[in-house]
């Protein structure tokens, strides 16, 4: 059975149809692409999944489960966790603060914690054991105590990925992970999500623009143009499918891709 | 080094509290051979403090009697702090009063609500609090006989409104303008407890805030209802709005207005015509009364303030506090024989006292509502911009 | 030492000076200072709101509006006096800051800087048109009393000492806990907080609730202190405003700050007060002075201050817009 | 010419640039490449004015741009296009062209002419809300919004960032053609590849300093120095 | 009574408008709510009063003279205190406008005293009766100008070049700097025509509040109100607010009791927020401010 499945999902903004009927199955332990030109509803899509966007009609079921009704913030709990397109860190915390608040769906009862009463103070000792672990997976042991805000791009990236991954997900969703990375940056990106899925055992669904990341590391891909799916398919069929690269690549390809 | 350093700061900061609280001298608070504190919140600043001029007028008076010697030969130091009409900030300004500053007495302050927050504490204290600038019930019949209130009660105000409504304007039924606050309250308790006497019907009673801007829905609504006389218990401004207003629909109704809100301001807001013919209820007479009290009020106002206009706020301040020098001048001469309490007896003793601004001032022995400086009321009527005094027939 | 035991021991130094005070000053600074309490206490609870959750309310007197009433009714009909209104003005408060909190659950910046401030109004208004209250004309409350024995001016010094001490306690405890987290983080992006599983509703309204509770625990105190309650001090939003300054002024985001604050809001107006009108300019210059010279409040300066005795690196700079990453925003 | 000579910037103690030093000949498309954090935006911004630099001078055509402010550098015909397009999403696109060219007076028809020769697709739809195009056309706008100025000097910063391939094709295509008809061009991009395969010249940041120059071809014969530099993370 | 309330009601709320508007303008483009908006009409009003009673009575005179005083102070304020804290969070601004606020009240009664001012009525009090309900001929004026002004405005800002700049402004004020918009000038011009508003509205109001330190302390807080109610962004929308303010308020005096009339704007603002978080006419969201 599929970890995530979307069928017939629809959403409008006024007159206008972001998603007019999308599918997407995305198989337990994959690494899922989303692809599709400017427009075409990935990122609505992508957005109806962590429940920040309602959608008219259709169903969105995760491990057999209908969100249809869920909040953005019941998504953590059940086992999606996301990044965001432009990094979307807490910038006046530190780095352990923000992993710490990655573990929140873990705080047990809230009055406990607020209260610091022994059980609270017991759960804070073990999240906090937690989190500089988590750190430490990312290299971000020395920068633990610094504000985010004041870290150099990657290393926010990098605790943007911890922090998503602190509540240990199953399905961790990226927003355009590389958008403004070069290659380098992007190579070590697609090394550390191959790592996430393979050792943590976590499926990933990613939105994204840049080919070589999905031709990198993909298993499978889902195209979007006009809120329709038009292809699906490994992703070395789909770059060369031709309504994807009338809709979509356009006939320069870039060198690389 | 360090040491001694602390052992230095702990001696200062000791004397500095010994020299703060221990100004205890052989003779009452505030009483020394050459000088007489006393001491008076007023709205210096702050949404009421078009009432300073109480304050102001008080001070016209102190000022002259020092300019003449003082009170045998004890000057009076008239402190007033700004509380602002804040009865939190009051509540610190006469802790101040009372036990930083020692003062003798607290004289000639202003705001009902002000002084509802300070007045237990006050009498607790057994300090006397005379002329204060309040027509609240709370206030007016305060179980102490530390108390001196200037004016007579808003409610017996209230009352000789419906009956100048009915006796002298003939009215049955009556509308009623009130400010939202003690003042207001206190008028229509008086009017209503007269209602029957008098077989008056009260058909409208609307009230208005302090910030608000303009009274027309309350006129309007009023006007509708075709009283036969229209009650005011308005501060100046906000009567001057009503009679804008007032003329605006070409209401004719008489209007009667409380002593309050008798002011040459009300004239000069609203105009001429839109004041022509009301009747306000006033506890002194017009500042331009031939009366020599009223000329040497007026001339020492201009002395001390020459940018104020004569008003009868002034004169709250001005004619409570010559009550108040004509009991210190009865006290004895002797320092150490001066103390609160026999200021309060020394205001007991004065009857029928014609000395000042008050046309007679009689002080009861007793509590609060034995103690009022000014138990008179008369009446005037606007002509040509002017006031001028009406006595209405049950007077006459 | 560390910079945090520092702060602790200062923290401790600080509250032991104020043990000690009142043996060294007369009874009537011991009252102004207990004064002083009441709207450090209330500054506390809204720099929960205002500081640390990032939602500026205008409404939190209010909320002290509340405590204050409730103590003072509670005084007048049961007899009752400071703690049995302490208990009572919390929860009321809490359940009605709950309640605003749902209503306002969707604004943000300004937009609920205007709700809060017509909640405030609208209880202002409230209490000066129910008769129970008595409006403008007010009630007075008896002398103060905890646990049956009388207290003066000394004595409710140390009862506002210690539920100061109370309310601070429990906001730092709130701060540096999960909870706590979870509010900064709604503060510096709530889309990303939601995502975290951060329930907005529950938490945003929450929050309203804790820092009602600990606003009216300072009115409660107020109340008793000035033994009188008035329309006249709670009709109108300068309260709310008070507030709001000591947070700003003292540090957002900062438990010392709003110490400071509160007392920059009573001190600078109650030492200037005699010069009257000029009082409100130098108040004004004071204000603007500590806004351009100490963006980051009262609390801010000191801090550096102590860093730089303490001869340390900046470690925790202050949230400094850095442009580069504003261009990715 | 537009020419840096030894810039340095700063934020509080942190130098974004330690020293920079180049040259943007009239005519050539010169890109400007590194890793995040190198320095790139930094220098653009610096360039138009909003950031001060601390050392160092920046001018065009032998006049100092560095200590003038932004909207007289737009007046000098240094315009900048910055990242993320940032087109005025409540205002028409006909209004976004015409704040292009708020430094100008006199007519901007023949303007708005050649912009909708550029992008006919704005001609379309000028009567429409900026925020209401699509990624791709904002971008158009963003462009053509700079080019209202009448710029000697275009600088792009990421103008690919979040677009399809086939809009980034488009997109650089359009600023090959902008470059023919005689305007200097300055881009920043992250993406090297596509850079190169538009510039006449590359200059390579690494944390605040020029590593690399040469025209595109030297680069790409240095192509494992190249992705040594553009890939190291400049942590700090 | 119903269309009496009703006309009163729309004079009243007139008078927030002006202020609203003012409110609004600088708002949109600083992100500053201006707190001082009130008291520089306050001093506008004193400075009219000055010049009518030294002039001989031009009202001409007093009018051109005190746009221009406003004006001054309002650039003055600017350059001064707001500039130098400019791009700090908008509750840094809110309180440093109270600091102006306390800096203007005090000055105002330092110089002029605590009393309340008559201002000489620009018409005479004969109200105009319009089909039966009579409204007098300065609130009428009032309407005129509020509604002459809105007009010049949205003129202004939809055609001319430093009214879009100002719009442009309030999208991105990077990006208007890159395109050459000199922000600063624009910004210190924002506050300008925020000081010309705000001396009409002394003028206009001198009259019918009169005049005194305190005169616009009503005025100001429903001028908020009135300025949230249309969205905070929106010009037309300030004076709709404003004068569904005044309206509301005079049904609610005339039909529910008095008391209820200083307390129904802040309920409906309560009320309209909790329905519509950006105002009757805010549209979709902006960025968080």
């Amino acid at each position: 059975m599929d970890l995530l499945s979307a069928r017939g999902v629809h959403v409008h903004f006024g007159g206008l149809r972001a998603l007019d009927g999308v599918d997407l199955s995305v198989p337990p332990g994959s690494i899922y692409g989303l692809i599709g030109p400017n427009g075409a509803g990935k990122t609505t899509l992508f957005n109806c999944i962590s429940r920040f966007q309602p959608y008219s009609a259709g169903a969105i079921h995760y491990r057999g489960r209908d969100l249809g009704a869920l909040g953005p913030h019941d998504a953590m709990g059940l086992g999606m966790a996301r990044t965001f397109q432009n990094i979307n860190l807490f910038r006046s915390r530190s780095t352990l603060d923000n992993i710490l608040i990655g573990m929140h769906a873990r705080l047990g009862n809230p009055l406990a914690a607020m209260l610091s009463l022994p059980s609270g103070r017991r759960r804070e000792g073990a999240l906090r054991g937690r989190a500089r672990q988590m750190a430490e997976m990312f290299g971000l042991t020395d920068v633990l105590d610094q504000q985010v805000v004041h870290l150099p791009f990657g290393y926010q990236k990098r605790v943007e990925l911890a922090r998503a991954l602190a509540s240990e997900p199953t399905l961790l969703l990226l927003d355009e992970p590389v958008a403004g990375c070069n290659e380098e940056e992007t190579r070590e990106l697609c090394e550390i999500v191959r790592a996430i899925n393979r050792d943590l055992n976590v499926t990933v669904l990613v939105v994204e623009h840049d080919m070589s990341l999905v031709r990198a590391i993909c298993d499978e891909v889902t195209v979007l143009d006009f809120g329709r799916n038009i292809a699906r398919g490994a992703p070395v069929e789909i770059l060369n499918h031709p309504a994807v690269v009338e809709a979509y690549l356009g006939e320069t390809v870039a060198p690389h891709a | 080094m360090r040491r001694r350093l602390m052992v230095a700061i702990v001696t200062c900061l000791a004397a500095a509290s010994v020299t703060l609280v221990d100004t205890a001298r052989a003779q009452a608070p505030g009483v020394s051979d050459k000088e007489i504190l006393l001491c008076s919140y007023q709205p210096m600043t702050g949404k009421e403090s078009t009432y300073f001029r109480m304050g102001k007028g008080a001070d016209v008076w102190y000022k002259h009697v020092n300019e003449q010697g003082g009170v045998h030969g004890r000057k009076i130091n008239f402190k007033m702090v700004d509380d602002q009409y804040n009865p939190s900030r009051t509540t610190v300004v006469v802790k101040e009063f009372v036990e930083r500053d020692n003062c003798f007495a607290i004289a000639n302050p202003l705001g009902s609500a002000p002084t509802a927050a300070v007045i237990d504490y006050i009498t607790e204290n057994k300090v006397p609090l005379i002329g204060a600038g309040t027509g609240a019930a709370k206030n007016l019949e305060y179980p102490s006989r530390y108390v001196f209130p200037l004016y007579p009660s808003y409610k017996t105000e209230g009352q000789d409104l419906v009956r100048f409504a009915k006796e002298e304007l003939g009215g049955k039924t009556v509308s009623l303008l009130y400010q939202n606050d003690p003042s207001g309250k206190t008028h229509i308790e008086g009017v209503e407890s007269v209602l029957s006497k008098y077989g008056v019907q009260l058909v409208a009673k609307e009230p208005y805030e302090k910030n608000e801007l303009d009274v027309s829905a309350q006129v309007i609504k009023m006007k509708a209802l075709n009283p036969d006389v229209h009650l005011c218990s308005c501060a100046p401004e906000h009567a001057a709005r009503f009679f804008t207003e007032r003329q605006k629909l070409g209401w004719k109704a008489p209007v009667v207005v409380v002593f309050f809100g008798q002011s040459p301001k009300v004239v000069e807001l609203a105009g001429k015509e839109a004041v022509e013919g009301a009747y306000f209820s006033t506890i002194f007479r017009r500042p331009s009364s031939p009366d020599p009290q009223m000329r040497q009020f007026v001339s020492l106002l201009k002395k001390y303030y020459p940018n104020e206009e004569p008003d009868a706020i002034h004169m709250w301040g001005y004619a409570g506090a010559q009550v108040v020098t004509e009991a210190l001048g009865r006290l004895p001469r002797e320092t150490s024989k001066i103390t609160r309490d026999a200021l309060v007896e020394s205001l007991e003793t004065i009857r029928d006292w014609k000395g000042g601004l008050i046309p007679s001032v009689t002080i009861g022995k007793g509590n609060a509502p034995e103690h009022f400086l000014i138990r008179e009321m008369s009446w005037l009527q606007v002509k040509n911009g002017d006031f001028e005094v009406f006595t209405p027939k049950w007077m006459k | 030492m560390s910079e945090r035991g520092w702060q602790i021991t200062l923290t401790f130094l600080a509250f032991g000076a104020l043990l000690a005070l009142p043996a060294a000053i007369p009874s009537f600074y011991a009252s102004l200072l207990a004064f002083m309490f009441t709207y450090v206490i209330a500054a506390v609870g809204v720099n929960l709101l205002t500081g640390y959750t990032g939602l500026v309310t205008v409404g939190h007197g209010g909320f002290f509006a509340i405590g204050a009433y409730t103590t003072a009714l509670m005084a007048k009909h049961l007899g009752t006096s400071v703690v049995p209104g302490l208990v009572a003005g919390t929860v009321l408060a809490g359940i009605v800051g709950f309640g605003l909190g749902i209503i306002c659950l969707r604004l943000g910046g300004a937009f609920l800087a205007i709700a809060t401030l017509g909640f405030a109004l609208a209880v202002g208004a409230v209490l000066n048109n129910w008769s129970i209250f008595e409006g403008r004309e007010g009630i007075q409350l008896g002398k103060n009393s905890v646990a049956g024995l009388g207290i003066k001016d000394v004595g409710f010094y140390y009862v506002g000492l210690a539920v100061m001490a109370i309310v601070m306690l429990a906001s730092w405890s709130i701060i540096r806990s999960g909870v706590g987290r979870a509010f900064v983080a709604m503060r510096d992006s709530e889309r990303a907080a939601e995502a975290m599983g951060i329930n907005l509703r529950l938490y945003k309204t929450v929050a309203f609730a804790i820092s009602a509770a600990m606003t009216a625990a300072g009115g409660v105190l107020f109340a008793h202190h000035n033994r009188y309650v008035s329309t006249e001090t709670f009709g109108d939003t300068w309260l709310s405003v008070d507030f709001l300054t000591a947070v700003v002024v003292g540090g957002q985001a900062s438990l010392f700050g709003s110490a400071l604050g509160a007392a920059f809001v009573v001190m600078v107006p109650y030492y200037l007060g005699e010069l009257r009108d000029f009082a409100y300019v130098l108040n004004g210059v004071a204000l603007i002075a500590v806004l351009v010279f100490a963006p980051d409040g009262m609390a801010g300066v000191l801090a550096r201050l102590l860093r730089r005795v303490l001869g340390r690196t900046a470690r925790e700079v202050a949230p400094v817009v850095d442009p580069v990453s504003v261009g990715r925003g | 010419m537009l020419s840096l000579e030894a810039v340095e910037v700063g934020y509080g103690q942190i130098k974004a640039l330690k020293g920079i030093t180049l040259r943007v000949s009239d005519g050539q498309i010169v890109a400007l490449l590194g890793a995040n954090g190198a320095g790139k935006t930094t220098a653009l911004r610096a360039i138009s004015g909003l950031l001060r630099t601390s050392a160092g001078s920046i001018s065009v055509d032998a006049v100092r741009l560095d200590r003038l402010a932004p909207e007289e550098i737009v007046r000098r015909g240094v315009v900048q296009v910055p990242e993320g397009r940032r087109v005025f999403a409540g205002l028409s696109v006909l209004e976004n062209l015409r704040m292009g060219a708020y430094c100008r007076d006199g007519s901007i028809a023949d303007d708005l002419e050649r912009v909708y020769r550029y992008f006919p697709v704005l001609g379309q739809r000028r009567r429409q809300a900026g925020g209401s195009l699509s990624g791709g056309e904002q971008q158009m706008l963003a462009i053509g919004r700079a080019l209202m100025a009448r710029p000697k000097v275009l600088l792009l910063d990421e103008p690919s960032l979040g677009l399809a391939p086939k809009l980034v094709a488009e997109i650089l295509k359009i600023i090959r053609t902008i470059n023919a008809d005689g305007v200097t061009v300055l881009l920043v991009e992250q993406n090297a590849y596509q850079a190169l395969s538009i510039a006449h010249y590359s200059y390579v940041l690494r944390v605040g300093r020029v590593v690399l120059e040469g025209t595109a071809e030297e680069l790409k014969d240095r192509n494992d120095v190249v992705r040594s530099y553009l890939g190291r993370q400049a942590a700090g | 009574m119903l269309a009496q309330q009703i006309v009163s009601g729309l004079a009243t709320g007139s008078l927030y408008a002006l202020t609203a508007i003012g409110i609004v303008l600088i708002f949109r483009n600083t992100r500053t709510i201006n707190l001082a908006q009130g008291d520089f009409s306050m001093i506008g009003a004193f400075v009219a009063l000055v010049i009518l009673e030294h002039s001989g009575g031009s009202l001409v005179v007093a009018t051109l003279v005190t746009i221009v005083a406003v004006t001054a102070l309002a650039v003055v304020v600017e350059r001064l205190i707001m500039r130098p804290i400019e791009g700090s969070d908008w509750l840094t601004l809110f309180t440093a406008t109270l600091g102006v606020f306390y800096i203007l009240h005090g000055v105002a009664g330092w110089i002029w005293g605590r009393d309340t001012k008559s201002f000489p009525a620009l018409f005479s009090s004969a109200p105009l009766s319009i089909g039966g309900t009579l409204i007098s001929q300065a609130h009428l004026f009032n309407i005129l100008v509020a509604a002459v002004v809105g007009g010049i405005l949205y003129l202004f800002f939809r055609f001319t070049k430093p009214g879009i700049a100002m719009r442009a402004i309030t999208e991105d004020p990077v990006a208007a700097q890159l395109m050459g918009i000199p922000v600063r000038s624009i910004v210190l011009l924002t506050w300008a025509v925020g000081g010309v508003l705000a001396a009409i509205s002394g003028i206009l109001l001198a009259p019918l509040v009169y005049v005194s330190t305190q005169m616009m302390d009503g005025v100001l807080v429903k001028g908020y109100v009135g300025a949230v109610f249309g969205g905070l962004y929106s010009l037309p929308g300030a004076v709709i607010g404003s004068l569904i303010i005044g309206v509301a308020e005079n049904l609610a005096g005339g039909y529910l009791g008095a008391q209820y009339k200083v307390t129904i704007a802040f309920v409906l603002i309560v009320l309209v927020l909790a329905l519509k978080p950006r105002g009757l006419f805010g549209g979709k969201a902006r960025r968080e401010i």
